[in-house]
């Protein structure tokens, strides 16, 4: 019986798979610019679906998030304010788009290839049977990753590297301010110019 | 090789984050509007960040990154969201001085 | 005859406990496709009767509110003498009435904005706990979960604004966009004080580090929780679009803000979206607040209905008077909200952006500060005075205790279940020193 | 530990205006309101620099307790006493040498040696006097040229240490002086009223207070780097700078045409006294083959100490180890060399190519002896013209230095510098170092120097004198009297009164400096130099006035003869008793009284100009009301130095107990001792003159009561006698200054117009040399410039062709075209820049895609996996 045999691991992952890449070609072929907003939420909603399915359920929740709900919405803001009728399609010329396309093409052919050459990167895990989705539980190990503590790499002999050098409290720390400074600068850039009136005119 | 049947690899992951790779290059490349570059960029970036996931997952391949293909995807969805909130602003102000956004159109400094 | 009814019961529980608790690989081989599709369609008629039926509810809760606020009685004929039915019948009339689209509208976009925003207030319900345990979808991030996808809801209005090809749509949806991206900031802060307290993102382990007397409840944890409450609901309200902070459908500004070109069925979704959104926020603060499923005293514990030591149906009973609670506390919210949109008048736009970004982002930044370093000090909070109980023995109960619930040590099989969530992904070196230090074992002093 | 401490304390004070000047100089616009705290800066580098320098004399009279000479005949009659005394001395010189860890036993040995030749001589009278206490040593080298080292050095002896506390004492005192006499440059805008533009408008310009005390800091650095020096170059260092900051503080305000004409004659006629000084060095250079005063320790070039065969310290002899033997002018054994060039030529000759360095050097060693005793055809030694030239050319710098004739005539200009300028620079300190030079190399000069420095003292004491009587400038009237004085320490140290001179200088600083500080305080108050325009402002200025008393009577050397005195008693007698002794000294021709007549009668005339000045200025009734109206007394932060320095002009040179001491040993500190410490052996001895017939009298000598006696008599009636004089003249005005002047008109003529030396420089230097320029002049323009405008003409037309040629064609084409090439494919490669963001985003993908391909292919498929 066909469905007795679907994994449905591999289901969901077509399933997801199939969205995110349909949605994303969407995006590329629309020209609507609020279309392919819409595209493109559903093809980062459905990525963090596959997320949530490779077992990062945190990543996943963060995707929707951050990329999807805050950036989307920004994205969104920008193409409302920005939609006028005559900006809203904009052709492409024909050449530009083969070139492109060949160049994608060539591309896409290069990860492919590189994607099944290694043998390693082709064959499932072994355990997977005995994994659970619901098993992931990473969250903490995030968590304590962030502020300097690696509990998925507790083996790890040295002991400078276990105190410090394997967590993340420093990109943390740094990503943070990064995000203060770009939450500031792009404040300052898209500021409202105030119009200096000319005199007597 | 049956997709439904045989349990999924990293190959598979890495093929779904190749087309989103591509795609959002080729959306790079072709898109007038600024914007549609933007979401080129985003694209690109979750493409990235599919390998990156699919590495560090335990259910795809018994040795993984691990932890650290997780906390790496972490960091690009936030400086994406930076980067996002930037060129935004950015396109923002091109559309204000330009009244388009139109990225042909933005040469002024063509040599 | 009952032996034979008790065993089929059982049965029959445990194929759907199975979906809502356990790992159904572990029930059900991979053969069993058939479970996954009754399993999956089980829970998604029973999680959209909370968003269809409530939306029913509460809609004809909402005008008999409103009507008893403003001195009318509200529906009175459908189905009665209380007009039951009367948003039964409006929505047949929706569903009756013509779909229009208008010309200059994104036909595709414009359909699909109101199923958009229905999707995702569902997608909400489908992390959110009913009880312990019952819950759709139980991810480890369920409350992270849970903001994300009613984050992706603010698409719908803004979708709907700009396919309607209507002015007063567009400046709905950019109103909406605004009120709802500003205040998930100060919203962030507020529930993320409940995490810091329990140790997880969790709701399940929130919940359940709240059972036994009601002092327990967060709420009433210290003054800062106390505080931050308020702080979220009124978030809680805006993020909804709810008056007083209703700016996206104005209906003396903009006709009916962003669905003022929708009607029929696609209008109705919208409304579904937003009481099923109520719910879900309301929820929300019933789980992070107030206990989730957790009575005020915990009765199901002196029933002896503790630990995990007894049957299953005992222990289900207790998990649907839960729910009932849980629900209870939910619909006391949403009530609180109709009570707060008949009884506030509308803000203004900047009034609201105000609020949110002047009043409550410091103010929520300032408690989240406070109430982590009492947690950082533990600092003794009410609940150390008088501790009913520990976390996690008790489910629910009805009645009141004759004596004070005995501070019980925790069985062997509690020890073992608290670990195994962390034992099994950890080697044991650090699970140990992880354990010592876990907020979840430390919940016990709470 | 004195040898640890005093080279660091008197360091230290030398190098802390060192740091003023540099702060003043850098941030000096920062300091306050037009830089006001410049001057507190300033002072407070002095006074560190003199609280420093007085602990370095506590610490040298602790470790070297002044033990009393003898006095007044005692040294005859009592030599064996005098003996023990000088025996305890030396005893203390070899343990202050034991801490230096220099030269003690090879000094003490060459001591010795030079005790037994004295014997030959037959005068035993200094065997015992070996070494002057003293520490010396290198702080840095400089450069090393063959045997030759330059080095920063230091040599301290009792002498460094009075001159020490007298600048920094002195100068401290200035310092705040200043800040009150130059307040008036604390403006923005300085109206200067003499200096006059060509419209007749005043100059303004802004104030330049802090200007001011940067270049005092700076002049202080060099004063004191030049008493702490211990070489000859180091000194000849700081003597410049010296210079040059007199040539700053004379020209301080340089809008006025007089000062910086005076300016640049004080620097021009130092020049040619440098002239000399410079050829002295090289007499020094080539004779002694050192510049070092003390001794200095051999090092190989590892650093390693370099022993003789008894494991002890080589050392290369200093100057002073040279020519500071207990023999009366014993004649160097290198300038005995440096004399003898065809001797030594011959020797060399003699012994061939094969004979090394060492064994050539000691064959010439064993011929020096020999040298030695020969005598020239005018029975001269061998070596010793070369003594005197270099004796003569170091006193050159002297003179200029020092403004003794003929070189004097700068410093009545200078002053034109603000009075503390005066005061310090140009009465008390920088003038004086002429004077300390003299005494420091005292040793080095042979009599025939002496009498040189004698008559050339005389002359110039005798001169400034009568030229003070005629002046009406208060400042100038106390320049010549500078000048004169200078003539006084001049004439001591030339008639063999080395300790009367050395005196001098320490008394004459502080009464000489307070005398211009009281006339500053007067200029201050009256805004004119003028004496005519002031008188009887002793009522309006008491403080100013009563300090310029005792300036005045220490300056004539009042006192109770044998009894008490200002400070002047004490020296000026000292200079009396030395040039008597030395007239008095069988055997000298009859015209050597000539300096005792002239050192008396200069003290007649010093007391009456001097006198002369105070009655004019502070006595009788104001010749100018309205400025007398103005007068003032002066701040007190001007007066209070007035007042310190008045005390120490009337008691530096007394005899009391070292104040706070019980101990016996410390009893005995007073300058006298002090300076007796510092003492050169020779003047212990009578040095007989080689070409002439005379003999220097040791300078004890002159303590013989019957010259004593005889020359405070003299000195006490000329000064009395000179006193009275000006009393009648300008006190009781019984004699009418105008009817002497009437009388003697052509006198009075010849003393106002300073003896005419101006105009016979003018005549004898200047048009020769404007005419000479003149012709120079004219042959440079006629001939060399037409020449050279030829050729250049002939040049620039090859350029012109060859511009057009080479550059044009050749290398214009190449740059050109390369150039060209370089943009034609600049703008083929802009095709590439469209600024197509879209292009550039395919550029990158097909960039990546191609790497990707060659490192599949040439990097091993190392790329996946």
């Amino acid at each position: 019986m066909l469905l007795a045999a679907i994994n449905w691991h591999s289901f969901f992952f077509l399933f997801f798979a199939l969205l995110a890449c349909g949605f994303a070609v969407g995006v590329l072929v629309s020209t609507n610019i609020v279309r392919m907003a819409f595209y493109l939420v559903m093809s980062l909603s459905a990525t963090a679906g596959l997320f949530f399915l490779a077992g990062a359920e945190f990543v996943g929740a963060m995707q929707l998030m951050i990329y999807v709900g805050g950036t989307m919405v920004l994205l969104i803001f920008g193409v409302m304010l920005t939609a006028r009728e005559r900006f809203i399609d904009m052709q492409t010329p024909g050449g530009q788009w083969v070139l492109a396309a060949a160049a994608g093409g060539l591309f896409f052919f290069i990860l492919v290839v590189n994607a099944f050459q290694v043998p390693d990167w082709s064959t499932p895990n072994p355990h997977q049977d005995q994994l659970s989705i619901a098993e992931s539980k990473t969250t903490t190990q995030i968590g304590a990753a962030f502020v300097g503590v690696r509990l998925d790499r507790p083996e790890a002999d040295n002991a400078t590297q276990r105190a410090g050098m394997s967590g993340y409290l420093l990109p943390f720390e740094i990503v943070s301010v990064h995000l203060l400074v770009v939450l500031i600068g792009a404040a300052y850039l898209a500021r409202a110019k105030r119009r200096v009136d000319q005199p007597g005119s | 090789m049956n997709l439904l049947t045989d349990p999924i690899t990293v190959s598979h992951y890495m093929v779904v984050g190749a087309v989103l790779f591509v795609v959002g290059l080729v959306c790079m490349g072709t898109k007038r509007n600024a914007l549609g570059v933007l979401m080129g960029i985003e694209l690109v970036l979750n493409g990235a960040n599919i390998n990156f996931i699919a590495f560090g997952s335990k259910y795809l391949r018994a040795e993984t990154l691990g932890l650290d293909g997780q906390l790496i995807a972490l960091f690009v969805i936030v400086l994406a969201a930076a980067e996002a909130a930037v060129a935004l602003a950015i396109a923002l102000n091109f559309y204000n001085n330009h009244s388009t956004i139109d990225v042909d159109r933005a040469d002024d400094l063509k040599g | 005859m009952g032996k034979a009814i008790n065993q089929l019961l059982e049965a029959g529980y445990h194929w759907l406990a199975a979906w809502f608790v356990e790992n159904p690989q572990a029930l059900f081989p991979e053969s069993c496709w058939s479970g996954y599709v009754l399993a999956a369609l089980i829970q998604c008629a029973l999680l959209l009767n909370v968003v269809a039926v409530g939306a029913l509810l509460f809609i004809w809760m909402e005008r008999k509110i409103s009507g008893r606020i403003q001195d009318r009685l509200g529906p009175t004929r459908v189905g009665g003498r209380f007009g039951w039915l009367q948003t039964l019948a409006d929505g047949l009339k929706l569903i009756a009435k013509e779909d229009l689209i208008p010309q200059d509208a994104d036909a595709f976009l414009f359909r699909l904005a109101p199923y958009l925003g229905f999707a995702a207030s569902f997608m909400a319900l489908l992390a959110l706990p009913f009880s312990n345990g019952w819950v759709g979808w139980e991810v480890n991030v369920s409350l992270f979960f849970i903001l994300a996808v009613m984050g992706l809801e603010v698409f719908s209005p803004i979708l709907a604004g700009y396919a309607s090809g209507s002015k007063w749509a567009l400046f709905g949806a950019i109103r909406e966009a605004a009120q709802v991206v500003s205040y998930e900031v100060p919203m962030g802060m507020c529930v993320v004080v409940p995490v810091v307290l329990c140790g997880s993102m969790n709701l399940l382990t929130i919940g359940n580090a709240q059972a036994g007397l009601f002092t327990n409840w967060y709420i009433f944890h210290d003054p800062f929780t106390f505080c931050i409450f308020w702080i979220y609901f009124t978030c809680a309200i805006a993020s909804v679009n709810r008056a007083p902070f209703d700016l996206a459908e104005a209906e003396s500004e903009l006709v009916a803000g962003f669905h003022t070109e929708y009607s029929g069925l696609r209008w109705s979704f919208f409304f579904m979206a937003e009481y099923g959104s109520m719910f879900a926020v309301s929820g929300l603060a019933a789980i992070l607040f107030f206990g989730g499923w957790h009575g005020p005293f915990p009765i199901f514990y002196g029933l002896g209905v503790s630990g995990g030591d007894f049957g299953w149906w005992p222990m289900q009973l207790a998990n649907a008077a839960g729910c009932v609670n849980f629900i209870l506390k939910a619909v006391v919210g949403v009530t609180v909200m109709m009570w707060v949109r008949w009884t506030l008048p509308r803000l203004r736009i900047d009034q609201v952006i105000t609020t949110c970004l002047k009043y409550c982002t410091p103010l929520a930044a300032g408690l989240f500060l406070g109430a982590v370093i009492l947690k950082a000090v533990h600092f003794p909070s009410i609940n150390d005075l008088a501790p009913a109980v520990r976390p996690g023995e008790v489910r629910e109960s009805w009645v009141l205790l004759e004596a004070p619930a005995p501070v019980v040590e925790k069985g062997p099989v509690e020890k073992e279940h608290a670990q195994s969530e962390h034992a099994r992904n950890l080697p044991p070196i650090v699970s140990e020193k992880q354990l010592a230090a876990s907020p979840q074992t430390e919940g016990g002093s709470l | 530990m004195a040898d640890y401490l005093l080279p660091r304390l008197l360091g230290l004070a030398v190098l802390t205006p060192l740091v003023s000047f540099f702060a003043i100089l850098l941030f000096g616009t920062l300091m306050g309101k037009r830089g006001v705290a410049g001057g507190v800066c300033a002072t407070a580098a002095i006074l560190t620099s003199a609280v420093l320098s007085f602990s370095a004399f506590g610490v040298w009279i602790t470790t070297h307790p002044p033990v009393p000479v003898a006095h007044h005949g005692e040294h005859e009659t009592g030599e064996h006493q005098t003996g023990e005394h000088q025996t305890g001395e030396h005893g203390e010189a070899s343990h202050g040498h034991a801490e230096t860890a220099h030269d003690e036993v090879a000094h003490g040995e060459a001591g010795h040696a030079d005790a037994a030749h004295t014997e030959t001589h037959g005068d035993g009278d200094s065997a015992s006097h070996a070494a002057t206490p003293h520490y010396t040593g290198e702080i840095y080298l400089l450069g090393k040229f063959g045997d030759l080292r330059l080095t920063i050095s230091y040599y301290i002896d009792a002498l460094t240490i009075c001159m020490f506390c007298m600048v920094t004492l002195i100068a401290t005192c200035i310092h705040f002086y200043a800040q009150g006499y130059m307040q008036d440059e604390l403006v923005d805008d300085y109206v200067d009223h003499e200096a006059t533009l060509d419209d007749g408008s005043h100059v303004h310009r802004p104030g330049r207070y802090h200007r001011f005390f940067q270049y005092l800091s700076l002049f202080c650095f060099s004063m004191l780097g030049l008493v702490y020096a211990g070489n000859i170059v180091m000194v000849f260092v700081f003597w410049e700078l010296v210079g040059i900051c007199s040539y700053f503080l004379i020209g301080f305000y340089i809008e006025r045409q007089s000062a910086s004409t005076a300016a640049n004659k004080a620097f021009i006629v130092n020049r040619v006294g440098d002239f000399g000084m410079i050829i002295g060095l090289m007499v020094i250079w080539t004779g002694l083959g050192t510049f070092s005063f003390g001794d200095v320790p051999l090092f190989d070039d590892n650093g390693i100490a370099l022993v003789d065969e008894h494991g002890e310290q080589l050392e290369q002899p200093g100057i002073f180890t040279q020519v500071r033997t207990a023999v009366a002018h014993h004649t160097p054994d290198g300038i005995i060399k440096a004399a003898s060039p065809n001797e030594t030529a011959a020797l060399v000759a003699v012994a061939g190519p094969d004979v090394s360095r060492a064994e050539l050097s000691q064959l010439i060693d064993e011929q020096v002896p020999q040298w030695r005793a020969e005598k020239d055809e005018n029975g001269v030694p061998r070596g010793y013209w070369l003594m005197i030239v270099g004796g003569v050319g170091i006193f050159c710098g002297c003179v200029g230095k020092s403004a003794q004739f003929p070189l004097h005539t700068w410093l009545p200009d200078a002053m034109e510098g603000p009075t503390p300028v005066s005061a310090l620079v140009h009465s008390a300190t920088m003038v004086a170092a002429g004077v300390y030079l003299v005494g420091r190399f005292y040793p080095f000069f042979v009599p025939e120097v002496l009498l040189v420095i004698a008559c050339t003292g005389v002359f110039t004491l005798f001169m400034a004198a009568t030229i003070a009587i005629t002046a009406t400038d208060i400042k100038r009237v106390l320049a010549y009297s500078t000048i004169s004085q200078l003539g006084y320490m001049m004439l001591a140290l030339g008639v063999g009164g080395w300790l009367a001179g050395m005196m001098h200088l320490i008394t004459h600083a502080f009464f000489k400096s307070l005398l211009f500080m009281c006339s500053g305080s007067v200029i201050h108050a009256v805004h004119t130099n003028e004496m005519t325009e002031m008188g009887g402002l002793r009522k309006k200025m008491p403080y100013t006035a009563y300090t310029m008393l005792v300036g005045c009577l220490a300056i004539i050397g009042a006192g109770v003869p044998f009894l008490i005195g200002f400070s002047g008693y004490y020296s000026k007698d000292a200079i009396l008793e030395q040039s008597l002794s030395l007239m008095q000294t069988p055997g000298n021709p009859g015209w050597t009284q000539i300096f005792f007549l002239a050192a008396a009668g200069g003290a007649a005339i010093t007391a009456f100009y001097m006198f002369r000045l105070w009655y004019l200025t502070f006595a009788g009734e104001p010749r100018n009301q309205e400025r007398y109206d103005h007068a003032h007394e002066s701040p007190k932060v001007m007066y209070a130095p007035l007042i310190v320095l008045a005390v120490f002009a009337a008691g530096v040179a007394w005899h009391l107990p070292f104040p706070g001491s019980d101990s016996p040993s410390l009893a005995n500190v007073n300058l006298t001792n002090l300076l007796e410490q510092a003492r050169p052996l020779e003047t212990l001895s009578d040095a007989p003159g080689q070409l002439i017939a005379m003999t220097w009298p040791a300078e004890h000598k002159s303590h013989a009561s019957g010259i004593v006696v005889q020359a405070t008599m003299v000195a006490f009636a000329t000064a009395m006698g000179g006193l009275l004089l000006a009393t009648v003249f300008y006190c009781w005005r019984k004699l009418n200054p105008e009817d002497v002047r009437n009388q003697f008109a052509w006198v009075y003529r010849f003393l106002l117009h300073k003896w005419w030396f101006d105009e016979l420089y003018n005549f004898l230097f200047e048009r020769p040399v404007h005419f000479v320029a003149a012709l120079a002049s004219a042959i440079d323009r006629k001939v060399f410039d037409r020449l050279i405008d030829g050729t250049a003409s002939v040049v620039k037309a090859f350029a012109k062709w060859f511009e057009f040629v080479a550059d044009q064609k050749i290398v214009d084409g190449a740059v050109n075209g390369f150039a060209n090439r370089v943009y034609a494919s600049g703008l083929w490669l802009k095709n590439v820049q469209r600024g197509n963001l879209r292009e550039y985003v395919l550029f990158i993908m097909i960039g990546a895609a191609v790497i990707y391909m060659l490192m599949s292919f040439f990097g091993g498929g190392a790329i996946a996996g």
